[in-house]
């Protein structure tokens, strides 16, 4: 296992054990509500379902279609703050 | 008596040379494995330093995707059974 | 103060004051580095560090471990020409 994989490893299951990562990924949620990015996202999907017909349209092909989207609808600030609070998270508990 | 003279200050200067050699690369050691160590730790934690920003940043992105395609799939799941609720209303 | 004693003093005061105690402290210095006795220390303190874990590690520990073999390390022939300049200017200055 490389030196990053280790540290990956290291850093998750700190994250993990401490229920933090679940935090983590409430607050995200949350955040991407907040920002807007789930009504965005919702009528990127009815776009496409309009456009390509509901028969038409598997739960997988939407899920391909739209994620690209959802991905680039993610503000950078949220994925900042994010980044923020693992740092912190991680000074707190700076025995890596 | 000269010659013995001579001969003892000769033996002298010899062990002088010896010990003063010894202590020379006695100080010369210890200020270079000193320095050395203190580089070497500090560059190890500046390493280290770099790889926790580079990983941290890698479980970020992790984190944000194991979210999104969560969310996403759950999100598509529930439009399109909507959608379909909504298109077997409309039929009743 | 013995004769010897008064002699090794005024050998020292000697180096000192004609530079030469620097002089011979730099030739040792360079001859460690060409002979890439900087180099095998650099390493095995890395190894040192690798093996107890940085976090295990304090300089004045490392300094400790890494001397003895630092010390045999240094190849004979450094101390051979460190021993023939010291020689050299006991000569020069044999009034001592």
């Amino acid at each position: 296992m490389s030196k990053d994989s280790q540290m990956r490893a290291a850093i998750n299951q700190k994250l993990i054990e401490t229920g933090e990562r679940e935090r983590l990924k409430e607050l995200l949620r949350a955040k991407l509500v907040e920002c807007g990015w789930k009504d965005q996202l919702k009528a990127h999907c009815k776009d496409v379902i309009k456009e390509k017909g509901l028969e038409h349209v598997t739960v997988e092909d939407l899920v391909t279609e739209v994620t690209p989207k959802g991905r680039a609808l993610v503000p950078d600030s949220v994925k900042k703050e994010l980044l923020h609070r693992i740092r912190a998270f991680l000074a707190q508990h700076a025995t890596l | 008596e000269e010659a013995r003279r001579r001969q003892e200050h000769e033996v002298l200067l010899v062990q002088f040379s010896f010990s003063l050699c010894r202590d020379l690369i006695y100080e010369v050691l210890d200020e270079s494995v000193k320095e050395t160590a203190t580089s070497e730790i500090q560059q190890a934690l500046k390493e280290k330093a770099t790889c926790v920003a580079k990983c941290t940043e890698q479980v970020c992105t992790g984190l944000v995707e194991e979210t999104l395609n969560e969310d996403i799939a759950l999100l598509v799941e529930d439009l399109l059974e909507d959608e379909l609720q909504r298109i077997l209303k409309y039929i009743k």
